[in-house]
């Protein structure tokens, strides 16, 4: 496995994370296994595995929402895993995270604008009229108008409210965005608005995404570099060309050759991966 | 359901909590232990108009019952009783001096209502100095000083003879841990009944007593169901389910009586419905104050509505038919608001508010608080109406702790020992704290006289100080009802009831 | 995701949820108007009508329904209305002060439980559980017998009885909610526990509070006037709808049904509003759920 | 495919003969308190015997109430408002719940989304397969068990004798689905309808149900309706497609006209949006603006117009419903534009 | 498996636990003084100091805590005073007549919501789901004392069909020998068919009212879990296979209803608790309900104390079998599950 480089924004090493389970959480099942990743400033990390194979429990020990039981996460330089709680969520003022299901990751209750403004009252942003026009600024960026921002998500479409959702993690002008399947639960109709956007915004922003995805192809489009997870390891790293080309791992291959309407695959291959 | 094909029934609105004879209190649990034991004299009796037999309380006319005769000593302390020859317990067991002896010391010492009544107030010296056996065939009372009252006493449940070999047998009293088993259970009976079944609050079975030295029972076998839902009660009573109904609230028996499914048995009582208010403290310790309040209770109109008619009217320490009761004194009060007004404003004491306390499960007691409650504010007395369960409520009266008590009492029916108990200074039982100057002269005065004749003129004189005092309010005296089937046609009351002298 | 007809319901009903509720739901809307009705009578009932619930007259005693007493009178001939209207403010009154104490105190705790986790999760789940294996009127009976019966000892017993009954709902809601990305994503931004717990995870918890209000208010006034009927609850003269049923039982086989049969109608009534409230309402909250 | 040179003829009539499942202006409606999602509307085709179809759409568009309505099951407070099932001739809509039944399973075979929650979990496999042998076929329990344990080995279920006596949650959701595919096709259907069989699958194990369908397919000759939103699954397994939006067909064609030269103008965005992970490199994706028209009100014009390149900017297509249009491909499509030089030809 | 059931019965356990002490705590700290309650109004102070060392009223809570529990381990539930019998005694008296009526008014409860619910939810009319939920909703608001005191004035005093609030025979007649306790069973055992029948007629009337909040509760419980599962894909798999509509219900809904309400037991039994409570006072059955309401109008400290446990100790109990039943029952949670 290769180490991560030096000079990425986001170092992680060793990474190991289990949770307990069974009878009074005597059993521990081991979820990520050695995760060694990094991502470069103002690139993608895409990655990809199937589903229970680890990719949203390496964010969530990123974004420090989980304690992770050994290993080290650095941004910027910094340690994380060794952070008080409060140090913690100031950091996070420069790592926002944007979630699968944008139906569930914003709060009905709320409307746009509030939503969008909660991160700067947060971080301690005390003065009205410089968060409305940050606000304003962030939903333009995301192409929302400001009539719209009186509304509530549920006046949304899918597409819409992930819009919101990355105005949420962008309002702050964060360098790292988590992004946790993202389009997946949109449409084919509108996932490309939102990749669109978000290829849109790197390249504005500088932005470094860690992208978690398990479409390949989505994966490929987005990527400068892709790691694939599977059962909590890390099976392949690399430049997406290298990964996409010149697969290595039999599992990355069978991922490859699995998605339906590319050319037939040989079927022993097949065989051979499938040991879900 | 005829009435043949079943025992004897009797539905009896009550809740017994115990019934040990030594340890009772309530008139109800001292009736139903009545039944299983004997007494060495009983009371005699008169028959009214309508045929009901009722008790006699006076101590000149006792009968003869396990003791066959007795003597009394010149001084009137001494009294040697000759017992029935062969007498038995149900169990076979002699029924003789020591067991009289035994059971008498029982009630006395056990610390609870039965020495109450045996010693007048628990007086010092006791009342009753020791118990002789001569022989198995004699006993022997001797008393502290002359008391003729005290054959009246032995003739009610006080007297109760119990066998001490079983109670051995079911584990010894200690002092102030009475004896557990006695509370659900009798010891082999002498009395006219034995308790064949006993589920508390439920039903009891009696069962007649073969070995009993009296008049056998009327009945074989007697039901008792305790039930205190009044529907309950009167829809059996309607549907001749039950031959005898004792305890309904007198509206029901009124409404009873209309009906051609029962006749009624009323008898004069010796329970009066009171207001004890405490002489001591609080604002009921002002005479002014207790004498107003006794002019603004509407009497004619609580007897009417809340009696029924089952009710007279008196006023004095104790009721009509109590040995040396004095009409001319005990004059009932009457309603008069001016007058009651302005014993308020002579009191001296300014927006007087008073406490009622209240057990709200006894019948009509809500009805009446209400009514005294209505009637008092009129003439500017603030009433708080203070409800209690029926046993918190007993224990702050008996221990005194309260302002004023509505009260359904059951009164003794010696003149002497309710003067005792009652105005005794200090004593224990004077519950109403009723200490008036020349009264400790008169009750000693009172306890030297060996007469009942010649301690009228001393009963009047104590009379005449509690009723200047106006130390309670007496509502009325009610009248024992009980609500009978078609076909009772025995049918006996006293204060201690006794089942074995009615049936069909 | 299409914007679906019943989100747009929905976003529709967060402008103003009342007035949806009831422009949409015709029966919820007379439900909540007889409720209302109801409650108001009972609120004003001593300017409704102006007998006083404790004034006797023996003259009058155990009269039937009629024009100078729609209800009738008791045995002191007191008239029924009134204390129907003053039983009834009791009544509702102390439900309501029931399930608003067990509301505070339950979400209090379950949002403690569950934001704490850990051990206090523990004991207060434990707690919880060893209050509610109790029925809720036993424990009311036991309490009114310790501390002396009365409405308060009763408001007491049953409010011991209703906080762990919120809390265990609510816990298991808030444990939910801090499951839910919308929590998750607002940790994310940094945002502190406490902002958290109140600006985002409470107020979710309001209609689940209501539904739960509406449950244990009416089976409260239920618990009340069956302690009154035996006697533990309102004591004299103290108008309850339970102890006035208690006062009329024993004149209800005379004939004189009114003096019962009123308050137990008027129990009857408001449970069974609270009930069809409480369910249209949930219905109208949240359309997928049955109401149970 | 039988080209029908007639332009203007209706294409239900024009391959009546042959068809065995017809369609008819088929409309299904949600009745929802204060307002009807209309979520079929005038549907109409037909499935010859063998035929492959595929009706893809996106989220919304009312393929699964289409299949819902082929059979009569439309879930409450839906129902079939109008329009004609018929199968060889047999009319559908209207049957009454004992003769429909006769037809489901029998006739036409149903294979949902969702094989994790298909399958009632308090019932061994067993004796959910043999309850659905026996509602039509007059066998015994023991044979009905036979039937289904070949079933099974057919659908690639190892060891079935033993797994039959299994209960769901014992299987995987691969399995599953291959279980609800035995049953479905476990009395022969002669059409067999499959709601998104894979979308909750794995990308491997999508594969191998893929190719099961289409190995039964293959073996038993029976007509496919297939519903997807994977125009992927269409190119490998799908001779024919209809694709929704908006609760109508806007386009019925052949496979490889689709893909070829999609007539619709939603047919085409479509396929821009599809990312084939070998060729496409990071860039711009052609997005379609907009989100889908909320199918509880009432379209004026066509309901894409809003969202398409061509349309947008004409009146025409937001005053005026298009009607279906047989184009020269042989491909039907409801759009104002389909003939015109530049909808017609790639 | 077995662990789940071992975790599951030391939850129990110390629920129970932490029940008994707040049953202790409840009774023993507040004011009132139970050896004065027992030894009677007028006993002499000496006396009364006797009684509560021999209660051993006069040592630390935590001291009377371990007697009381040591008690109880032994069958010594403590003397009632306002019987005058031990609390074992007047339990195994009084606790045959309860499960007799309880007993019958689940078999009401469970029948009549189960036949209604499943009535309603099959037929699929909004007018008899909405009859139902009126039903539910004016049986979960009916105060049951009042409701038995109409019933009585209706059935027993206008119209004679069943009997009055007599207890658990008519009067008179003799019980049978108990065997099970339960007098309708132990009549039929000794071959008494018409006190079956009477005992069976006082039956009933209580019964059919105690099981009306439990009915309320559980129709809807239910109908709400026969609605959910009449949604799931299974069902319109079921139906697509060509099942017709009364096979599906009785093979694949129903199943589901019955076995959703099972975790409902411990809940159903509370209810049932608090019905009993009122309705044998009514009706004079000679029950642990009528029992405990007087207990506690008497201030009767013992009874009350067991009572609560009883109450709580079954709560548990049921909830607890409800649960490992369900594991059993449900394949879902069964041995072997993967
Ligand atoms: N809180 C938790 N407690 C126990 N196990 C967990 C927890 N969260 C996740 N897991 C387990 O960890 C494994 C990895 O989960 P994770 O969510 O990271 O997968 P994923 O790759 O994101 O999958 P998906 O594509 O479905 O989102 C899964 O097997 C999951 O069951
Ligand atoms: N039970 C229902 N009540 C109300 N509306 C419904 C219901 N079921 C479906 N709809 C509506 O009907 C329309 C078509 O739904 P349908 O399920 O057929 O879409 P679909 O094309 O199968 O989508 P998907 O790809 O998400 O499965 C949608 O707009 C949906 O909102
Ligand atoms: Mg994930
Ligand atoms: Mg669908
Ligand atoms: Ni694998």
């Amino acid at each position: 496995m290769n180490n991560a480089e030096t000079g990425d924004l986001l170092v992680i090493e060793n990474l190991n994370k289990s949770y307990s389970s069974g009878v009074g959480g005597r059993k521990r099942v081991q979820i990520l296994h050695d995760v060694t990743l990094g991502v470069k400033r103002g690139q993608t990390l895409g990655l990809v595995g199937e589903s229970g194979s680890g990719k949203s429990t390496t964010a969530s020990c990123v974004m420090g929402l989980t304690d992770v039981d050994s290993g080290s996460i650095r941004f910027d330089g910094r340690e994380l895993t060794n952070l008080s709680r409060p140090e913690r969520r100031s950091l996070r003022k420069s790592m926002q995270m944007v979630f699968q299901d944008p139906n569930g990751s914003l709060d009905p209750r709320y409307t746009v604008r509030d939503l969008v403004e909660e991160p700067l009252i947060v971080h301690g942003c005390k003065d009205p009229a410089e968060r409305r026009r940050r606000v304003a600024q962030t939903l333009a960026r995301v192409g929302l108008t400001e009539k719209q921002a009186e509304r509530y998500p549920h006046a949304f479409s899918g597409g819409q409210r992930q819009r919101i959702a990355i105005a949420r993690a962008l309002v702050l002008n964060p360098e790292l965005v988590v992004l946790d399947e993202p389009v997946s639960a949109l449409d084919v109709s509108i996932q490309a608005q939102v990749l669109n956007l978000l290829a849109e915004l790197q390249d504005e922003l500088q932005l470094t995404y860690l992208f978690i995805v398990h479409d390949l192809a989505v994966a490929r489009l987005m990527s400068h570099r892709i790691a694939v997870m599977h059962h909590g390891r890390v099976v392949e790293y690399g430049s997406a060309a290298e990964v996409f080309e010149h697969t290595s791992h039999p599992y990355t291959r069978s991922l490859l050759d699995a998605v339906p309407g590319a050319s037939q695959p040989a079927g022993e291959e097949l065989q051979g991966a499938n040991h879900a | 359901a005829s009435g043949e094909d079943r025992p004897f029934t009797i539905n009896w609105s009550t809740q017994l909590t115990n019934i040990d004879p030594a340890f009772v209190c309530a008139g109800d649990d001292n009736s139903f232990a009545s039944n299983f034991y004997a007494r060495l004299v009983a009371l005699d009796t008169d028959t009214q108009e309508d045929g009901t037999v009722v008790a006699s309380t006076s101590p000149d006319r006792i009968q003869p019952d396990l003791a066959e005769s007795w003597t009394v000593s010149e001084d009137g302390t001494n009294y040697t009783f000759k017992l029935r020859e062969g007498a038995k317990f149900a169990n076979g067991n002699p029924l003789d001096a020591e067991a009289v002896r035994y059971s008498i010391m029982r009630n006395l010492t056990i610390g609870a209502c039965g020495a109450l009544a045996l010693q007048i107030g628990l007086t010092d010296p006791p009342l009753i100095k020791d118990v002789v056996v001569v022989d198995p065939a004699t006993v022997r009372l001797e008393l502290s000083r002359a008391y003729p009252s005290i054959l009246v006493t032995l003739a009610q449940s006080r007297g109760s003879i119990y066998d001490p070999v079983e109670i051995k047998a079911h584990g010894e009293d200690r002092k102030g841990v009475p004896n557990q088993w006695l509370a659900s259970h009798t010891a082999s009976s002498s009395g006219p009944y034995e308790l064949d079944t006993y589920v508390p609050n439920n039903h009891a079975i009696l069962k007649r007593n073969p070995n009993y030295h009296g008049k056998p029972a009327l009945e074989e076998t007697v039901r008792i169901n305790f039930i205190t839902s009044v529907p309950t009660l009167m829809l059996q009573a309607r549907r001749g389910q039950a031959d005898v109904t004792l305890g309904l609230p007198p509206y029901v028996v009124d409404q009873l009586r209309s009906e051609d499914c029962c006749k009624v048995a009323s008898a004069p009582s010796l329970s009066p419905v009171t207001v004890s208010m405490n002489n001591q403290e609080g604002n009921s310790a002002n005479a002014k104050l207790r004498e107003a309040l006794t002019h603004s209770v509407p009497y004619d109109q609580i007897i009417e509505e809340v009696a029924h008619g089952f009710a007279d009217s008196y006023y004095g320490p104790f009721p009509p038919d109590v040995p040396g009761f004095n009409k001319e004194l005990s004059v009932p009060r009457t309603m008069d608001k001016e007058l009651a007004r302005r014993l308020v404003a002579e009191s001296g004491i300014e927006n007087p508010t008073i406490d009622l306390m209240i057990n709200p499960a006894a019948p009509s007691v809500s009805t009446l608080a209400t009514i005294l409650k209505a009637g008092w504010e009129e003439i500017g007395v603030k009433v708080n109406i203070d409800s209690q369960t029926p046993t918190s409520f007993a224990t702050r009266f008996n221990t005194g702790k309260y302002g004023s008590a509505l009260l359904f009492e059951g009164a003794g029916s010696v003149a002497a020992y309710e003067l005792r108990k009652k105005m005794t200074c200090g004593s224990n039982f004077n519950n109403q704290h009723i200490c008036i100057d020349g009264t400790t002269e008169l009750l000693d005065e009172l306890g030297r006289i060996p007469d009942l004749k010649d301690q009228q003129p001393v009963i009047d004189a104590l009379t005449e100080k509690w009723l200047e005092n106006s130390s309670t309010i007496v509502l009325y005296r009610a009248r024992f009802t009980a609500v009978l089937a078609r076909d009772v046609n025995h049918f006996k009351y006293s204060s201690s009831l006794r089942f074995s002298e009615w049936g069909r | 995701m299409t914007l679906s007809v019943a989100s747009a319901r929905a976003a529709e009903q967060r402008s103003n949820p009342l007035l949806v509720f009831l422009k949409r739901d015709v029966a919820l809307a007379t439900f909540l108007g007889l409720f209302a009705a109801l409650v108001f009578a009972l609120a004003i009932g001593p300017w409704l009508w102006p007998l006083h619930p404790d004034a006797i007259d023996l003259s009058n005693s155990l009269q039937g329904p009629s024009a100078a007493h729609p209800m009738g009178t008791d045995d002191t001939g007191r008239d029924m209305l009134a204390r129907f209207l003053s039983g009834g403010r009791t009544s509702v009154f102390a439900g309501l002060l029931i399930a608003v104490i067990g509301a505070v105190v339950g979400c209090v705790l379950a949002l403690l439980a569950g934001s704490m986790r850990g051990w206090l999760d523990t004991v207060l789940t434990w707690l919880t559980n060893s209050i509610l294996c109790f029925p809720a009127i036993l424990l009311a009976m036991a309490i009114a017998m310790a501390i002396g019966p009365g409405v308060t000892a009763v408001v007491i017993g049953l409010s011991i009885h209703s906080f762990p009954w919120y809390m265990r709902t609510l816990r298991s809601e808030v444990m939910r909610l801090y499951g839910q990305d919308f929590i998750r994503s607002t940790d994310a931004i940094g945002a502190h526990p406490a902002r958290i717990l109140f600006r985002h995870v409470f107020p979710h918890l309001v209609p689940t509070i209501i539904l739960q209000m509406a449950a244990v208010f009416g089976a409260s006034i239920l618990s009340l006037a069956a302690l009154g009927f035996l006697g533990l609850g309102a004591q004299p003269p103290t108008a309850e709808w339970g102890a006035l049923i208690t006062e009329g039982q024993q004149f209800f086989l005379t004939g004189q049904w009114w003096i019962a049969g009123f308050p137990g109608m008027g129990l009857l009534i408001a449970v069974t509003l609270t009930t069809l409230i409480a369910d249209r309402a949930r219905e109208v909250l949240d359309p997928r759920s049955d109401a149970v | 495919m039988s080209v029908n040179t007639e332009a203007q003829v209706h294409p239900v009539r024009a391959q009546q003969l042959e068809s065995i499942l017809e369609i008819g202006n088929l409309c299904t409606n949600f009745d929802l308190p204060g307002s009807t999602v209309r979520a079929v509307r005038d549907v109409s085709f037909q499935l010859r015997p063998g035929q492959r179809l595929a009706v893809v759409g996106e989220s919304g568009s009312g393929k699964s109430a289409l299949a819902m309505s082929l059979v009569g099951l439309v879930p409450p407070p839906g129902r079939v408002a109008s329009g004609s099932v018929k199968l060889r001739g047999r009319e559908l809509v209207g049957l009454g719940d004992r003769e429909i039944s006769k037809i489901r399973g029998n006739d036409i075979g149903l294979v949902f989304q969702d094989p994790m929650a298909g399958l009632d979990p308090l019932k061994t496999i067993g004796s959910q397969f043999v309850d659905a042998i026996r509602v039509h076929q007059d066998v015994s329990v023991r044979e009905a068990k036979e039937l289904a344990c070949q079933l099974l080995s057919e659908v690639g279920v190892e060891d079935p004798r033993r797994r039959i006596n299994d209960y769901p949650h014992q299987y995987s959701g691969g399995m599953r689905q291959r279980v609800l595919i035995a049953m479905a096709i476990a009395n022969d259907p002669v059409v067999l309808v499959a709601d998104e069989p894979t979308t909750a699958l794995d990308v491997t194990t999508q594969r191998q149900v893929l190719e099961l369908l289409e190995k039964i397919c293959d073996e038993r000759g029976n007509a496919l309706v297939m519903i997807t939103h994977n125009l992927g699954i269409v190119r490998q397994l799908c001779d024919s497609v209809n694709v929704m939006y908006a609760g109508r067909i806007v386009e019925q064609t052949s496979t490889d006209a689709l893909f070829a030269e999609p007539a619709h103008p939603y047919t085409r965005a479509l396929l821009n949006c599809m990312i084939d992970p070998r060729t496409t490199l990071r860039g711009r994706l052609p997005a379609i603006p907009g989100s889908p028209p909320d199918l509880s009100l009432d379209e004026v014009g066509c309901a894409f117009a809003e969202r398409c390149l061509l349309g947008s900017s004409q009146s025409l297509c937001h005053e005026q419903r298009p009607e279906p249009v047989l184009l020269a491909s042989g491909a039907i499509s409801r759009c104002h534009f389909a003939q015109t030089p530049e909808g017609a030809t790639p | 498996m077995l662990s789940t059931a071992f975790r599951r019965i030391c939850v129990a356990a110390t629920t129970i636990f932490g029940a008994s002490i707040f049953a202790f705590i409840l009774l023993r700290v507040v004011p009132g003084d139970p050896a004065r309650a027992i030894a009677g109004d007028m006993a002499t102070d000496e006396s009364v100091a006797a009684l509560r060392s021999e209660m051993g009223l006069d040592q630390n809570l935590l001291v009377q805590y371990w007697r009381y529990v040591r008690n109880i381990f032994t069958g010594d539930l403590g003397f009632s005073y306002s019987t005058g019998d031990t609390v074992t005694n007047l339990l195994a008296d009084r606790l045959p007549a309860t499960i007799e009526l309880g007993l019958l008014a689940v078999l009401f409860a469970i029948g009549a919501s189960v036949l209604f619910a499943s009535l309603a939810v099959y037929s699929n009319r909004p007018w008899a789901d909405r009859l139902l939920r009126g039903a539910s909703s004016l049986a979960m608001g009916s105060p049951p004392f009042w409701i038995a005191l109409l019933a009585l004035m209706v059935f027993s005093v206008q119209f004679g069909l069943f009997p009055g609030p007599e207890g658990r025979l008519s009067p008179g007649l003799v019980p049978p020998e108990p065997v099970t306790g339960l007098y309708s069973v132990d009549a039929l055992l000794s071959g008494d068919a018409s006190l079956a029948l009477n005992a069976l007629w006082h039956l009933v009337l209580p019964a059919a009212i105690i099981a009306i909040g439990p009915f309320a509760f559980l129709s809807r419980l239910y109908r709400s879990q026969l609605r959910t599962t009449r949604r799931e894909t299974f069902v319109m798999v079921a139906r697509s296979h060509g099942l017709t509509k009364f096979p599906v219900f009785h093979r694949h809904i129903a199943p589901h209803g019955l076995l959703s309400i099972l975790p409902a037991g411990s809940l159903l039994l509370a209810d049932l608790l608090t019905g009993s409570l009122l309705v044998e006072k009514v009706f004079g059955w000679p029950g642990i309900g009528s029992m405990t309401a007087d207990a506690i109008i008497q201030k009767d400290f013992a009874v009350v104390q067991a009572v609560l446990l009883l109450a709580a100790i079954l709560y548990v109990v049921v909830s607890l079998l409800a649960d490992l039943t369900l594991t059993t029952v449900d394949p879902r949670t069964r041995v072997g599950a993967r």
